[in-house]
């Protein structure tokens, strides 16, 4: 569905005093996105899965590598023929707040791409109040009531049904793949898991593949089942595989020490016994000849300092040996990019049996 | 020994409706060398709670009613002027919702630091920057050039740590933080948190740490007080409470955080949504319509938060066995449209 | 059936937006003021001259005090100064209410064209924008009117605009750089919504509020320009106006120094005083009246 | 500090080339004024009784002989002399040069407007904060309101009205022009205190047409401010109220100092209206005196002056912002 | 106010008593801080009868145009060769230094280069400036040329200071003047551009210091102010009363009306001003004068445009017009009706005309029958609605051209919009925004009725050039008319030729004619232009100005009076001369 090819984007700053700047925000990201497929992105804040979301869907330039979409290469197309093959791929945005017109009702905002779309397939649409019935069913889909909520302003809404009507929003054009961008970090706990059960349903039903951006990982693992996890470290990917594999044996130390951040519910769950923390805060202005993590990476060795490590499978002892560079790789391989990569267990367990769990 | 004793403090709000409460008869201990957790959905409360504890709570709201003790202060509801001011950031530190934005951005974090010096007329303010500075330092921050900075200078983590610099640089020995991860990625909340560990266990504070995360705060609190729709539903030690809770919310909002291991489907959201001040239920149970064990008492009266068990308050009128073995009636709903 | 839904949603829609204006404007009795002083003149502009057509001169009741026939008094020709001002509305307003509409239009499109394709358009309407903005626009004014004869309102309208737009094209501008970031307008791009669609369906009422209030506001300092450009004597004019009766109160009637005359000079002063009491007063409401969630607050 | 060299030379160049545009469009347009200096002079002469030969004569004499070389050949050479600060010499003060009539005519405008623009800011800064403080109470809405009224008035009106009050009911300050014209031009007492008193109703009006403006930005500014977390965290740190008034104070002032310079410009482009209510020797009333006569280069000249000040203001504006907020500073 | 607390003391350095600050305006001069103090500047600080002085001042008598108050000159004689000068005795500039015939000379020259000299029928043409000794000055005019006006002019021009200006000068000036007005054309042409050019540096000269040889010296200009200090050397300073004078710039009517309120002005020059005005100045303490002014306004037409070539509508539109009503509100001051239209104003009517003559006029009564008969007869049609409409059948509108500033005429033009639409012809007055303007559209025919100036004396041919001049297409050229009607000036288009009372005339060969007869001699030319106009009509002629001017007695008394129209028509400067204006 979507491969993307050795993506890179870099930004030219012009500071208002400083001179230019040069910030790599992608260095290189490949992926493959099968159809009804998962792929997860984690990664601390800056490392550039905003960019890469935004590279998907369109809305920003590449200036590296490639991205073919139904096996078409974009970077052939001109910008107008592109903007069909982008239109498959919908974006739901972080912050549901900002994603909807304040001045407009639901009825509008969903309108005007049912309409549209209505226009482009010509006369199948049928009538002119058929779009009409198109946004019920949607809504109805992502689990609203529409006739409570069609003549609503965005503002009459809690952060959940916001966040729904924007993955409604995002259905009117018929995607294939959406792109969640810290589709729930905005909304409240308590309706959290609502969403991540509909991206998860909209998978399994309607075969809408998924890009699931985010810094928490076990929201992660609540859409991305069967799909692979990509960990993003400053614009590349340091390791990758099957999202439990990459949960529950991370090898790369950046890995490793996002997980031992997540948060642990004690009496609940113990800490993994080898929970890590990187040495220092990032700073982006750091340029190394080597590995990207090495300033902040607690097992760092010389070699680290001067060799830049590029993405591996994981060796033969590992449990995610895959087929190789085949294409069309069935199960992903566990890969990572770390030297001295070292199997750990960061993350907390459930306590076997304790007092009472729900 | 309480530090701070919170007794039936209702705030409210006014709105077009008239005079709402956004706490109602809330009574909280925060004890020394404890470390207290608050959690509740958005709008619960929470920070105006807190604000109460230092008796700012902004306009257009007032305290009407409850008293705050605290240790060697008396009542801050009662202080005005110049004592309540002595007292903010005297006794009681307060790191900000909003932290990053809690520094004027057009001081250095050193002048601001002298200005607060000064409000509090400290005598020896060599000696507060040199405090400021190894607190500073024990965070992981470099003392010397954070002082020198402008905010802007700072990134999201630094800045909240310099906003408990602020809070504890004058000695308080309470320390109130509102959502302090709020906004960061996992690596720097999980490094605050850290902090705020440390910090609180070499100064032997009595801590509130407000946040909606329940998973963040079961990393370093001792005790757990939960709150819903102005009310403080149950509390109790942190491990207990999160072990056996015996309020339905307290359940379900435990079993609504998603994990990283275990089973993906054991997780639930809750139904419904928070309420805010004008949709909160007048009479009766606050929690009720989004209750899968609700009665029929729970409509009409309000349940009272009672000790049930040595250290363990609720205010609900199912029995805590019935909640706690999690066979509820009838759902009131599912799905989030009410 | 189709059709009757549509209707039956447009009628739905036509109320609240009439109610909200409606409670918008009570709310306050300053608004309603406001309002009932612009609604006034507007009502003075559009049909004053049906009123009185001609003004009848009369030269044995020269500067004839306020009086049962003439309210404000007569002036320097034994006209009746309360028919001037009512007559000399016309042109004023309409002038204003132009120039702002050609400002705002002006203003609208370069900034939002500027500010939602960013880029090479952007730059090269910006330079205009700095061009417009640094030129003095009154002393433009002054020197272009002694080759322009701003004879109908629609050309001192298209003037005074023409020097006016670029304060707001900037702002526009700045508001839709802005808002192109916020997610809606992402995504109605994602959505593969034409640009035409976005800008005036999507980026413009977000500005609506900011663009009424210039609006409103714009009417004044264009009633000031026009009308001093008058009263200093800088434009041919071929009927009575505001500025004109400043001008000929004060040059040839000698108002300043004459307290027969003071009526004369005092009743176009008051008018471009009280018109822009209004329009401040009524300009509190207008945030309201294009915000959803303003408007929603009981 | 090198940036910020950069920063400024790169403003400096921009406004170069602005004044550049604004030459060359004020050239091309005086020249397709109609009507010609002498034509008013003629006028004149010939009510002053002399034949129309005598008086075509006349002009013909006093205003030399116009120049026959094409539009472009008149525009490059006005360039070139431009370069080296000639801007020409004035048609009807015949061969006076217009440099001249402009830097006498320019501190007329520049200390009134200066002056005028200080006094209305002190006073609108500190109404601002009294009306952003009570904006809830019925005097701080009052006293918004007044504010958006008389930054609505046009100039003239405000001119006229003060002129109405304190010169023809009153008599207490002159109508016209800037000095007794017994008092010796000087650091005399005599000479200042006239002076001062001529100029307390231009500066006036300058300042009463400014300060409502003042006040609803000071205003916005501070309840903007007001809303800052950072005030509410000094309040919640016992921060003590006059610390926080200067925290209140200094980040709400700070937006402002860029409108002061912005606002410079303008009054400096409206300026004629005032100068030609109280008859007062600026630079606008220059402006409009030229127009009256078809005087070109003095047209041409003071219309330049007014707009470099306009680009200067906001150079200014511009560099003020950089070296007072620390967040664009380096 | 600033005037109001003018000191009277200082030591007093002149002859008479001191008299004290005298106040005024000058009405032709804008003063301007800066501007040269230099009388050929085309803005000087210069004031004529207070620093600038000629040999005499014009008296501006109709029937005698060399009838003049002495200035420097204390006594003249024509003769053959030209006219003598008897210069005062004491005649001194304020340097202490004598006016001398070098002076004269340098003047006369510099007269050339400014075009106020030169071989044209009005212009002095001077073969020779020779010192007779003891003050006697010759000036000699080219032999051959016999103008009229010859001794008016020379006294009239400005007389200035040798040793200042001479360095002006080109030193073979006198040379190049010779063969401007020799008989060679080519050579005369290239030497008047020489005398032409050298006039703008002398136009841009600036003296460092004012050297006067009048009563005044020029001390400090402000802006819009001048400060002059009597001049202890003037030949009759004992005579001057006031030690000092203000004289304030016109910056507009209501201007002077404000400091008169005030009580600011000692006197006051000729302001239009409406009745309510007058009273308030009267009633501040003012006294009225009045002095004939050769001025008259009406309303011209563009003959090129129709209707307007119709002499019947011309008529009928005189008929409809009430002058009377239009004057009232125009001009109710200044103004007096012009009771027929001749060209020339009421009083030289009278001169001119005699009594059978003046009968035969036509007053054109208001008589809006005889309009529609005449009307009528040129083929208009009233509709039902009461409206005029061309033979065409389109309906007719006049718009009527007004100049901003003009603040009676706009005044005016009200009513007369008033009564023509009352007739029925919808008539909208438009003011166009500055004279500049006025003259070039009004040249250039956009105007088909607009108002205008005409009568501007007190000479007559001056008079009827204004309308059979250049405004018609002629120039003349030493009594010698030509006509083009292509001619850039030419907007009234009146035909070459009249025909009144059977006879046909060229109105514009009588007026070239006029220019070179002597006022004794003018009467019957004048009595066939003034019937051709008043048949003809190319302007309806509708209130003659009455120069009305205010003096306070408040510091000084003994001003000239109503009646003695010679001096008021001068500026205060040459009443003080006189001995007039002496301190309280
Ligand atoms: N338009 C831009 N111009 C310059 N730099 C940019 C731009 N957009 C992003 N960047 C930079 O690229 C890097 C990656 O940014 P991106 O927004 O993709 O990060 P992110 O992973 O989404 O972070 P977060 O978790 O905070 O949302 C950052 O260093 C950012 O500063
Ligand atoms: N200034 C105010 N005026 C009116 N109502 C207010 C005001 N501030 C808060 N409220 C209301 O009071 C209730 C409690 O607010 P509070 O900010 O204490 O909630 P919270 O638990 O801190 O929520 P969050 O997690 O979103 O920070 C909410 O319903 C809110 O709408
Ligand atoms: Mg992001
Ligand atoms: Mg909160």
């Amino acid at each position: 569905m979507i491969e993307a090819r050795g993506i890179t984007r870099t930004y030219q700053t012009h500071g208002q005093f400083t001179g230019t700047r040069t910030v790599h925000a992608l260095r290189g990201v490949d992926f493959t996105l099968p159809e009804g497929g998962a792929v997860s992105f984690i990664g601390e804040s800056g490392c550039g899965k905003t960019t890469l979301g935004k590279i998907l869907t369109g809305l920003e330039t590449f200036d590296g590598g490639e991205l073919v979409v139904d096996g078409v290469e974009l970077s052939a197309l001109k910008p107008r023929q592109r903007a069909k093959y982008f239109r498959r791929i919908q974006m739901i945005h972080q912050d549901p707040y900002s994603a909807l017109n304040p001045t407009r009702t639901i009825e509008a905002t969903l309108g005007d791409p049912l309409r549209m779309r209505a226009r482009e397939k010509g006369g199948t649409g049928a009538g002119p109040g058929a779009w009409r019935e198109r946004a019920c069913e949607l809504l109805t889909l992502v689990g609203l009531e529409p006739e409570a909520v069609l003549p609503k302003y965005p503002h009459q809404l809690s952060g959940g049904q916001r966040q729904r009507v924007v993955i409604a929003r995002a259905l009117t054009v018929d995607p294939q793949v959406l792109i969640a961008d810290e589709a729930v970090s905005m909304i409240d706990v308590s309706m959290r898991l609502g969403i991540l059960g509909l991206l998860r349903d909209l998978r399994s039903r309607l075969g809408i593949s998924l890009v699931f951006i985010t810094h928490d990982v076990a929201t992660a693992r609540y859409v991305g089942d069967g799909g692979e996890l990509h960990v993003i470290y400053r614009g590349e990917v340091v390791e990758r595989g099957l999202t439990d594999d990459v949960i529950l044996s991370p090898v790369h130390p950046y890995t490793q020490c996002l997980l031992s951040a997540v948060p642990i519910m004690r009496g609940l769950e113990e800490p993994g016994p080898d929970r890590t923390a990187p040495t220092r805060a990032l700073d982006e202005r750091t340029d190394t000849p080597g590995c990207l993590f090495e300033p902040r990476c607690p097992f760092a060795t010389d070699e680290c300092f001067t060799t830049h490590p590029t993405l591996v499978p994981l060796g033969g002892d590992g449990a995610g040996v895959g087929a190789g560079e085949a294409e069309g790789v069935g199960a992903a391989e566990h890969q990572h990019a770390c030297l001295n990569p070292a199997a750990r267990r960061v993350v907390g367990v459930e306590v076997g049996a304790g007092a009472a769990g729900p | 020994m309480s530090e701070v004793q919170v007794r039936g403090l209702t705030v409210e709000y006014q709105t077009s409706a008239g005079w709402l409460p956004a706490v109602a008869g809330a009574s909280l201990d925060l004890r020394a060398g404890e470390i207290t957790g608050l959690v509740g959905e958005s709008g619960s409360g929470k920070s105006t709670l807190a604000l109460s504890l230092l008796n700012a709570v902004p306009a257009p709201g007032r305290i009407a009613a409850g008293s705050i003790e605290v240790a060697g202060v008396g009542d801050v509801v009662r202080l005005t002027g110049r004592q309540l001011r002595k007292v903010r950031g005297g006794e009681l530190g307060y790191v900000f919702q909003a932290s990053q934005n809690s520094l004027n951005p057009l001081k250095t974090i050193g002048k601001q630091l002298l200005d607060l010096g000064r409000s509090h007329e400290v005598s020896d303010l060599r000696a507060l920057i040199a405090r400021a500075k190894d607190l500073a330092n024990r965070m992981g921050l470099d003392g010397d050039r954070v002082l020198d900075s402008y905010q802007h200078e700072l990134s999201g983590g630094m800045r909240q740590r310099v906003g408990i610099v602020f809070a504890l640089v004058l000695n308080a020995k309470v320390l109130i933080l509102d959502e302090p991860t709020t906004a960061l990625d996992m690596l720097s909340q999980a490094s605050v948190l850290d902090i705020v560990r440390k910090v609180h266990d070499e100064n032997q504070l009595s801590t509130l740490i407000i946040t909606h995360d329940i998973g963040a705060i079961s990393e370093i609190a001792d005790r757990l007080a939960v709150m819903y729709g102005g009310r403080i539903v149950e509390d109790g030690p942190l491990l207990d409470v999160l072990r056996r809770p015996t309020h339905p919310y307290t359940k379900a909002l435990i079993g609504a955080t998603a994990r990283i291991t275990g089973d993906v489907d054991a997780a639930r959201p809750l139904p419904g949504r928070p309420p805010d001040l004008t949709t909160v239920a007048r009479v009766g149970c606050v929690f009720r319509e989004r209750c899968p064990f609700a009665v029929a008492a729970c409509a009409d009266t309000e349940p009272p938060l009672e000790a049930w068990e040595a250290g363990r308050r609720r205010a609900c009128h199912v029995e805590p066995s019935t909640v706690l073995a999690g066979q509820p009636g009838t759902p009131a709903a599912v799905g989030e449209p009410a | 059936m189709a059709a009757t839904a549509a209707l039956a949603t447009a009628v739905r829609n036509r109320r609240p937006a009439f109610l909200a204006f409606r409670r918008a404007v009570l709310r306050k009795p300053s608004r309603i003021v406001g309002f009932a002083i612009i609604v006034f003149f507007t009502l003075m502009g559009i049909c004053g001259p049906w009123f009185y057509g001609t003004l009848a001169v009369d030269p044995n009741a020269i500067y004839a005090p306020p009086s049962a026939d003439h309210w404000l008094g007569t002036d320097f020709a034994g006209s009746d100064v309360f028919q001037e001002v009512v007559v000399g509305a016309r042109y004023v307003l309409s002038t204003a209410a132009l120039a702002a509409l050609f400002t705002s239009f002006f203003g609208i499109t370069v900034g939002l064209v500027a500010g939602y394709h960013r880029g090479f358009v952007d730059s090269a309407l910006m330079r205009v924008t700095d061009f417009v903005l640094t030129i003095p626009g009154l002393p433009l004014l002054i020197i272009l009117s002694t080759v322009w004869s701003f004879g109908s309102p629609w050309q001192m309208g298209l003037v005074l605009g023409l020097t006016g737009w670029g304060g707001v094209a900037r702002a526009v501008r700045s508001q839709a750089l802005s808002l192109r970031e916020r997610g809606f307008l992402e995504a109605a791009r994602g959505l593969g919504l034409p640009s035409r669609h976005i800008i005036v369906k999507e980026l413009l009422p977000n500005i609506a509020p900011y663009v009424a209030m210039h609006l409103l506001l714009s009417v004044i300092g264009f009633i000031g320009a026009e009308v001093g450009l008058f009263f200093l004597g800088l434009v041919p004019f071929s009927s009575t106006n505001w500025g004109v009766m400043l001008n000929q109160a004060v040059f040839s009637g000698g108002a300043m120094n004459s307290p027969d005359a003071l009526v004369y000079l005092l009743a176009p002063l008051v008018c471009i005083l009280l018109l822009t009491l209004g329009i401040v007063l009524f300009l509190d409401a207008v945030d309201e009246l294009f915000n959803p969630r303003l408007r929603e607050r009981a | 500090m090198t940036g910020f060299a950069r920063r400024l030379a790169g403003k400096l160049l921009a406004g170069l080339v602005m004044v550049w545009v604004v030459v060359t469009f004020t050239f091309f347009l005086v020249h397709a004024l109609p009507g010609k200096p002498g034509d008013v002079q003629y006028e004149q002469y010939i009510m002053q009784g002399l034949t129309p030969d005598q008086a075509q004569a006349k002009v013909a004499s006093i205003y030399g002989f116009t120049s026959h070389d094409s539009l472009f050949a008149q525009y490059a050479g006005y360039l070139g002399k431009l370069v080296r600060g000639d801007l020409g010499e004035s048609i009807s003060y015949s061969g006076v040069p217009v440099s001249h009539l402009i830097w006498s005519a320019l501190p007329w405008t520049v200390i009134p407007v200066l002056s005028g623009l200080l006094v209305s800011f002190l006073i609108g800064v500190v109404a601002g904060v009294v009306a952003a403080v009570k904006r809830s109470s019925r005097w701080g809405g009052l006293l918004s309101v007044s504010g958006s009224l008389v930054a609505g008035v046009p100039s003239f009106v405000l001119a006229l009205l003060l002129l109405l009050v304190f010169h023809t009911e009153w008599n207490l300050l002159p109508d016209a022009g800037t000095s007794d014209i017994t008092t010796e031009p000087g650091w005399n007492p005599d000479y200042i205190g006239s002076v001062v008193q001529h100029a307390v109703l231009p500066v006036c009006s300058y300042a009463l047409l400014s300060y409502g403006g003042w006040l609803l930005a000071m205003k916005s500014s501070v309840v903007t401010v007001l809303g800052d977390d950072f005030i509410l965290a000094s309040e919640l740190r016992g921060i003590a109220p006059v610390t926080r008034a200067r925290y209140i104070g200094r980040n709400a002032i700070l937006p402002l100092f860029t409108v002061l310079a912005l606002s410079f410009g303008i009054m400096f482009a409206g300026s004629f209206f005032i100068e030609d209510t109280f008859d007062y020797p600026g630079l606008g009333n220059l402006l409009l005196k030229s127009i009256g006569t078809r005087d070109y280069p003095v047209m041409a000249g003071a219309f330049l002056l007014i707009t470099v000040a306009i680009i200067a203001a906001n150079i200014l504006a511009d560099l003020c912002y950089t070296l007072i907020d620390p967040r664009v500073r380096r | 106010s600033s005037s109001s607390k003018k000191s009277n003391g200082g030591t007093s350095s002149g002859g008479a008593k001191d008299g004290g600050v005298y106040t005024s305006i000058d009405a032709n001069n804008q003063i301007t801080a800066g501007a040269p103090m230099n009388p050929f500047n085309a803005a000087p600080n210069m004031f004529l009868g207070y620093n600038q002085m000629s040999l005499g001042f014009d008296k501006k008598n109709p029937s005698d145009p060399n009838d003049f108050f002495p200035g420097l000159a204390a006594s003249w004689t024509a003769s053959d060769a030209g006219l003598t000068v008897q210069l005062q005795p004491n005649a001194k500039w304020s340097d202490g230094t004598p006016v001398t015939a070098a002076d004269i000379k340098t003047s006369l020259a510099i007269a050339y280069t400014q075009g106020t000299a030169g071989p044209a029928a009005g212009n002095f043409e001077i073969s020779d400036v020779k010192d007779l000794g003891g003050g006697k000055v010759e000036i000699d005019e080219v032999p051959g040329v016999k103008n009229l006006y010859f001794q008016r002019l020379v006294l009239s021009a400005t007389i200035v200071n040798d040793k200042v200006y001479s360095g002006q000068l080109p030193a073979d000036v006198w040379t190049t003047i010779a063969a401007a007005q020799g008989s060679d054309a080519a050579a005369a042409k290239s030497a008047a551009d020489k005398l032409t050019a050298a006039g703008k540096p002398i136009a841009a000269f600036a003296p460092a210091k004012d050297i006067s040889a009048g009563p005044f010296v020029l001390t400090r200009v402000g802006p819009g102010e001048a400060l002059l200090d009597r001049n202890p050397n003037f030949f009759a300073v004992s005579k001057v009363s006031p030690k000092q004078v203000i004289l304030r710039h016109y910056s507009g009517n209501q201007q002077i009306w404000g400091y008169m309120n005030n009580g600011e002005l000692d006197s006051a020059p000729y302001t239009a001003m409406p009745t309510n005005i007058l009273d308030q100045v009267l009633k501040a303490g003012y006294t009225r004068v009045d002095a004939p002014s050769y001025v008259s306004a009406s309303i011209a037409f563009n003959e090129k445009q129709a209707p307007y070539d119709k002499t019947a509508v011309r008529q009928a539109l005189a008929y409809v017009i009430d002058r009377e009503a239009v004057t009232k509100v125009g001009e109710p001051v200044g103004g007096m009706t012009t009771p027929y239209t001749t060209g020339l104003i009421h009083s030289q009517t009278d001169t001119f005309l005699s009594d059978d003559q003046k009968a035969a006029l036509n007053a054109y009564k208001p008589d809006t029958a005889k309009a529609a008969t005449l009307l009528q007869g040129a083929g208009f049609t009233k509709d039902g609605s009461g409206q005029w409409h061309l033979p065409d059948g389109t309906q007719w509108t006049i718009t009527l051209q007004t100049v901003n500033g003009f603040s009676d005429w706009i005044s005016a033009s009200t009513i007369v919009a008033n009564e023509l639409t009352a007739f029925g012809i919808k008539t909208t007055p438009a003011v166009t925004a500055d004279f500049a303007t006025y003259q070039k559209e009004m040249a250039a025919g956009k105007y088909a009725v607009g108002w205008w100036l005409v009568a501007l004396g007190p000479q007559t041919d001056k008079a009827y050039n204004r309308i059979y001049g250049s405004a018609d297409g002629y120039t003349v050229k030493n009594g010698q008319a030509t006509h083009s009607d292509t001619s850039p000036a030419n907007w009234q288009h009146t035909p070459a030729t009249y025909t009144v009372n059977g006879q046909s005339i060229d109105p514009g060969q009588l007026t070239a004619q006029l220019s070179v007869t002597p006022v004794s001699d003018q009467k019957p030319i004048i009595a066939q232009l003034a019937a051709a106009t008043n048949q003809e009509l190319p302007m309806i002629q509708i209130w003659d100005y009455t120069k009305v001017g205010f003096y306070n007695e408040k510091h000084f008394t003994n001003f000239p009076k109503s009646g003695q129209d010679a001096l008021l028509l001068n500026p205060p400067g040459v009443w003080m001369m006189q001995g007039f204006v002496q301190a309280k």
